[in-house]
């Protein structure tokens, strides 16, 4: 039986505390338990930023990469090898600012991956500047006036780019935020869960007090259909006191971008024995060109 | 009276969309196919349509490198085509056009046969077709040269052969006419170029499909790029070949996305690459330094188009050279090489992935448009299947890893640079690594002593494989006066300027180099007499290098930067007037 | 008086005949004369593709610029210079491979910009490779197997990046094409107009032929109200027997960016005199670090 | 006995999240108010709270350029601080540590003494709040050395004034307090540094301010950029100061963006740049060349940081001059300038917009984690305000467009290389140019003679700037034995180092290029006698472009890629041992 414990890593976080990632990071070490998935089946996959030092401080296979690349790096490792479950976990500076295309593209391939973002709405580990999902007029170095830019809507936008698997978490419900990474884990294509982060240090509106009392469970409302996109679109529209959470959209009729390639019916390719051509094989390509 | 040659050359010349170039690469297939030996070089606009294209395919009985500028019959498949290459033609030779086109309203040479025949109106009567044209020139090319016109069927049958009998015999009917009307103009063309049947069969294709079919028996299964001319083809090449060989191909979103899924599933232990161009490679240079920096095996093929920017994205440079040694922020270690012909891309094609898993890290292959696109026929032995070795370099057996003693190592400390790798996967191989620097375990670490043993550690790998680089290979006289360097795609041009050079008597030799960095041990001991490098960019990057690496100034720099490649009467002509300049000084 | 005339350049395109272009440069021509607009108070800005040659066909200022960078080096030179009407004319691949990213941020920026993209759901100068917006299934020399990820939306993800104006229209009606761009020209913040554009050379499904029984134009019902989202979105998702064209969202309430930019108030960026600081103004800068 | 030093420095360690480096520079402030000189350097990791910071002070009655390594005064906010640098300090010299802390578990020295003060006790029954200690443990050291208090008060009053008069007050009672601490122990230890009242005014800053200072009094009026260590100061200053200034600033989606729009404004006629690291630059590369092509003036400020990758973010490295240098596909003309002070950077702030606009091409401006974030005080006239020129270059006035004949032609073939320039804007001069290779009017073209002149025109705009780069400047002995080759943010250090071997007398001299490329005329002949390059990476990366560009190679290299800054000590250590060693060879 898989349990915590054995994700636990000899490395410290060094997040500040009361920092909302220490509950993302639990969470998800919980959820891999609970999914039944040992360290050496996982792989965890981030960028850079605060949130992104995840996979340092979890024994399981990781891979830090860059500021926005996550999930191209991770869909690499996911089509080498779809035995191995792999999770993203990063920041909304990564996802949603250098990393939005990436995104976009993974939500319409629909390739297998659970993408966790780390919402703090700042830029964390360089110190403050506003962010994608900074609110309109937030003040920070960078936009000394209020910043004039719509934040991003996660929501909106992958449902719009055909992602199958569309929900929100925050911090502040580790149990909820366990959950909803517990049935990502179960999804057969792309998942996003964009986290709701409080971020102690730069960004004191969007704390525990403030997301506490506006948010609620889409799922608390059994009437809630989650294969109903435009229902999704509007909940995703939904913003001020109150704010949804839980799945907004979860479909299971598409299949994941890997079950779809031929050559990876025949298993992993990380896996499979690396040989030299058959004298077939080489016949072949021989006569392809004569 | 008709002479036999030994190296002729035709042109081919119209519209983008008229289907030269394939037709081109048939005719050319024919020819190989008779014995004879080929050189075929594509020359097109970045456009879809109109504008001015030619392919030209050279003709001889020995195996040829290089193209070469004198053109002996021009097939004409606008007037366009007569204005622009008419100066091209050796006398004796001849154009060929088309009687509806006419000629153009430009003085007529004396020295030359234009033969009118009516190639639409012939097209469309024997094939239903006018824009069959193309391979009915190509048919009165084969009856003006005597090459027998059975293997130009005999191509036609395989290549049509998909697209049903009716489209085969059309085919076969506008060849036989073709052929037909060459009979009139027979006894003036002055050149012939008879088949040579019994020759056994042999190979004809580019350096782009070369490099594929080598990759693919080295070993690589995963290819994800965007599409970006002249590396895309071996994407392309690829996917065709993805379902039957196992390996998964993917076009994605930008070259960012690229060379990123690449080094994820070389990271997870499948040989990856991904192709493209200069302006694709830009974009990928920050993920080269997560490959070197996190020890991933990953190999870019890079086929060079002359810069910056966007420029002529259908011509050929070897303009980033120095740009791919020196590509991301910070040092780390990283192999580069640049094939010179097809059996060099074929070979490189393997070995690339050898020495990125050998040591871990990112492998660039330099190829360009003239490597690329251009065609030649070579023996089935010559793409040697059978030296092909695969290598992944110190490799954690599953076994071994059962048996590990202790925590995995990822980064650990050797004395050769290279640590013991174990893929994702393993219960006693559990690690992350980082982009940040990082402990022996891949734990982010900013201890200064760790950083500066981790990046010796990194940068020891280039020493280890420095000692497995090829030194150039040489061509020509062992003593020579004159040391021609070349690298890359220059191959063929340099030696066939070579033994011209020679043939005049100017005891040259060349030295062309493959393996370009880490620059090979022993090279500046090569570096002696009278050295010129020839190179197809601005500054002379590969002489630059060269006297960064090794001390070693080369005497002088024949360099062309229009985007054309280079021939090898480019090259003599610079060798002759540098030495003329001398005997005229002394 | 301008007039179409004025757009005349000695470059004759390169285009296919009966190339979807041609209806584009026809209908930006004439919108910009219908406009008012004098080719120097214009600037056509495009990427690398086939369509991205326009400007170079076109009288006026203009910079081809790199494969998916259009609507970034665009955003540049209306912030210096936002007397300028600038216009971004360039391809699917363009603008939903390499530039997605760049296209949602623009848009919740507002920046003031019309963007055409002329999709043919295809790359045409690289000769034939699959889009971002192909359909599902389409087979080309990269997609073999027939390709697996959902096409793009970009209608329903410029509405989900918070797009103020945004709009289909296609290359087989000259006349809608021209008022939809004239309606771009009049609008404050950023203007997505997304065009059908008929490759006859590399996509013969996506013909004049296949579209033409299929698009009807949105502002043909007197009761579709350009200001609701969420019947937007509900348009987005339309495809099949019928494809709506027209404007499917224009809201003027947010100001576009450079409105908002304190710096701007006092006229374009490039038409003030550079002058070095005056002496109170260095006397600032310097009792800052004292 | 106290001895008064001329030359000292004072340590303050501790965890991030404990504000040491802003009460670092503020104490700072108060010394240069107090008539001294000083520079600062923050020591910090890539994490907001935890892990171990340190900032170093010197001090001194002459001015300052580098940092050293001894430490005279240590003030201890955790054990850590103990553990780590109680080796740094110099015999007699003292740490001063809370009582509460205790010390760590190890040796005691005996040569040093250890100060015990109840630093969260005394800041909390005086301020209020433990974390004032900080604040309270630099009024401890201005008792110990005799530095008169009365300076912290006033910057403790202008940088807390508007957070209202409590909080000054509280931070008052913290100084006192702390001085009265000292009190105690000030006999016990040796150095003293009083104040040296009614020196006139100093400016204390770092190279990011004093290059955006420079960039804004040059005329730069739009700045996008994505943050980026140690180059996001400069998008911060300059938004801070937009406002005032007329300046855009955008922060942005990611680094392409970021140099694109810099280039869309460079070419719409404004004065525009980027700041970054390298790891934003690799993402950039692409439309550098883009910018080179199309001949847009913009300034990339890359503030260098250790690679490959993410590697160390809050260090520093000089790792990235080759690749800069190489950047992008193709070859074109561009200007790498690297300051290496405080007045260097705000001199090549207006520069370098004055080159970009003169050879209308990409400048990019190399500092790095040092010199971006060391702090030194500087006369207010060493930020030369009035020596500020704006020069556009070839810029054609609305006049001179109004009477223009004939077409514009956007890059029109010159003697130069620089095409006389218009904005797009004026009725006369509508003009569209293209990344792809044109014509002198923008228009796309692929004619192999344009393509061959157009290359031509734009590379020989690199020969023409080369005439305006400045040699290095000199410094120490004319008729040195010894030269040692600085570029960049080493200035200081090896000018400290210069001055140090004079001292012990081998005859030494400095050469310190700020203007890299193109490599200015002259320098061959500068480069004579025994010449040692002093450079913080890995390969010694300017050693090489010296021998690439002139052919000179070094006698020996010098060089540090552990992510600190290279001291003056780690010089003459490392050439006094060459120079030994040579001396027991012969
Ligand atoms: C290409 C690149 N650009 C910029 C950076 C600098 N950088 C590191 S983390 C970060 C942003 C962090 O914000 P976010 O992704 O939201 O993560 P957080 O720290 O808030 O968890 C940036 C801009 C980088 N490492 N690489
Ligand atoms: C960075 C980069 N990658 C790839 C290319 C090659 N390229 C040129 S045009 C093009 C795609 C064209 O498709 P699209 O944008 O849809 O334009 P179209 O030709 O269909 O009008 C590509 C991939 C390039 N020029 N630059
Ligand atoms: S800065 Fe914010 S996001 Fe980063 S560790 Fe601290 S609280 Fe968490
Ligand atoms: S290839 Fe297609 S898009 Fe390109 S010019 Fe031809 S028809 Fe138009
Ligand atoms: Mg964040
Ligand atoms: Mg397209």
């Amino acid at each position: 039986m898989v349990t915590v414990d054995d994700f636990a890593s000899p490395v410290r976080p060094t997040w500040c505390t009361g920092c909302g990632n220490f509950a993302i990071w639990n969470a998800v070490k919980r959820a891999l338990a609970q999914a039944g998935l040992a360290p050496h089946q996982v792989m965890l996959v981030s960028g850079i930023g605060c949130g992104s030092k995840l996979p340092d401080y979890t024994r399981a296979n990781g891979y830090m990469t860059l500021h926005g690349r996550t999930v191209p790096v991770a869909t690499g490792v996911r089509l080498a090898n779809h035995h191995l479950r792999v999770v993203c976990t990063h920041g909304d500076g990564d996802a949603y600012a250098e990393g939005l295309g990436h995104m976009l593209h993974a939500a319409r391939r629909n390739i297998g991956l659970v993408d966790i973002i780390q919402d703090n709405r700042i830029y964390g580990l360089t110190k403050g500047q506003y962010s994608p999902t900074s609110d309109r007029g937030r003040v920070s170095k960078t936009s000394p006036w209020g910043s004039f830019e719509l934040p991003v809507n996660p929501i909106a936008l992958a449902l719009a780019a055909g992602a199958t698997f569309v929900a929100r978490a925050w911090s502040g419900d580790l149990q909820h935020l366990t959950e909803t990474i517990v049935r990502a884990l179960g999804h057969r294509g792309y998942a996003l869960i964009d986290v709701f982060q409080p971020c102690v240090t730069f960004n004191r509106q969007n704390s525990y007090e403030f997301y506490r009392p506006r948010v609620y469970k889409l799922q608390d409302d059994p009437d809630y259909d989650v294969t109903d996109k435009m229902a999704a679109f509007a909940k995703a529209l939904e913003w001020g006191d109150r704010i949804p959470i839980g799945v907004f959209y979860q479909v299971e009729d598409r299949p994941a971008y890997e079950e779809q390639v031929p050559s990876l019916q025949a298993g992993p390719l990380a896996l499979r024995p690396l040989e030299k051509l058959r004298p077939e094989q080489v016949q072949r390509l021989l006569e392809e060109v004569m | 009276m008709q002479s036999q040659l030994n190296d002729l050359s035709i042109r081919i010349g119209g519209e983008a969309g008229m289907g030269l170039e394939s037709s081109g690469v048939g005719f050319s297939q024919a020819l190989v196919r008779g014995g004879l030996h080929v050189f075929g070089l594509p020359d097109y606009h970045s456009r879809i349509r109109g504008g001015h294209n030619f392919f030209t395919v050279r003709i001889a009985r020995r195996p040829l490198y290089s193209h070469t500028e004198p053109v002996h019959l021009l097939l004409a498949l606008d007037q366009e085509t007569v204005r622009r290459h008419i100066g091209a033609l050796v006398p004796g030779g001849a154009v060929v056009y088309d009687e509806k086109d006419g000629l153009p309203d430009i003085p007529r040479r004396s020295d030359v046969h234009y033969f009118s025949i009516p190639l639409s109106k012939l097209a469309e009567e024997s094939g239903g077709n006018a824009i069959m044209r193309n391979t009915l020139v190509f048919a009165v090319a084969a009856g003006l040269i005597g090459f027998d016109p059975t293997y130009i069927e005999s191509v036609a049958r395989d290549n049509f052969a998909r697209k049903g009998q009716a489209v085969v015999d059309s085919n076969l009917r506008v060849i036989a006419a073709g052929v037909e009307a060459s009979r009139p103009f027979q006894a003036d063309f002055p050149f012939r170029m008879e088949a040579a049947p019994g020759a056994p069969r042999r190979l004809l294709l580019n350096g782009n499909q070369a490099f594929a079919m080598g990759a693919l028996a080295g070993g690589c299964r995963f290819v994800s790029g965007y599409p970006m001319t002249p590396g895309s083809p071996v994407l392309e090449w690829m996917a065709g070949h993805a379902e039957e060989y196992g390996v998964v191909t993917l076009q994605v979103e930008d070259e960012i996305a690229a060379l990123c899924m690449a080094i994820g599933a070389g990271y997870a232990g499948v040989r990856a690459m991904t192709p493209t161009s200069g302006g694709g490679f830009s974009l990928m240079v920050e993920a080269l330094g997560l490959a070197g920096m996190t020890e991933v095996p990953v190999v870019v093929y890079e086929a060079q188009r002359p810069g910056p920017s966007t420029s002529l994205a259908t011509r050929t440079e070897q303009g980033d050279l120095l740009f791919v040694l020196h590509a991301s922020q910070g040092e780390f270690p990283r192999i580069i090489l640049a094939p010179g012909t097809v059996e060099q891309a074929f070979e490189v094609g393997w070995r690339a992935f050898n020495l990125a898993e050998r040591y871990q890290t990112p492998v660039i292959v330099l190829s360009d448009h003239y490597l690329a696109t251009s065609i030649r026929d070579v023996a089935p032995e010559d793409l040697d299947f059978d030296a092909v070795v695969i290598d992944r370099g110190e490799w954690l057996t599953e076994a071994e890893l059962d048996n590990l003693e202790g925590d995995y190592k990822r980064h650990q400390f050797t004395e050769s640079g290279v640590s013991p790798r174990a893929i994702p996967g393993h219960p006693k191989a559990v690690h992350a690594s980082s982009s940040d620097e990082h402990d022996e375990y891949g734990h982010i670490e900013e201890n200064a002593e760790n950083r500066r043993r981790m990046h010796e550690k990194r940068m020891r790998k280039l020493e280890t494989a420095r000692a497995e680089m090829r030194l150039p290979a040489a061509y020509g006289l062992n003593d020579a006066d004159l040391t021609l360097i070349a690298w890359g795609s220059t191959y063929g041009p340099l030696r066939e300027a070579v033994d011209r050079l020679n043939e005049q008597g100017l005891r040259a030799q060349m030295l062309h180099f493959t393996d370009i960095w880490p620059v090979p041990h022993g090279t500046e001991a090569l570096l002696t007499g009278e050295t010129i490098a020839v190179e197809g960019n601005y500054s002379g990057q590969f002489a630059d290098l060269l006297r960064m690496a090794t001390g070693h100034t080369v005497s002088r720099r024949i360099l062309k930067w229009d985007g054309r490649p280079i021939s090898p009467e480019y090259i003599t002509n610079h060798v002759l007037r540098f030495t003329n300049h001398r005997k005229s000084e002394t």
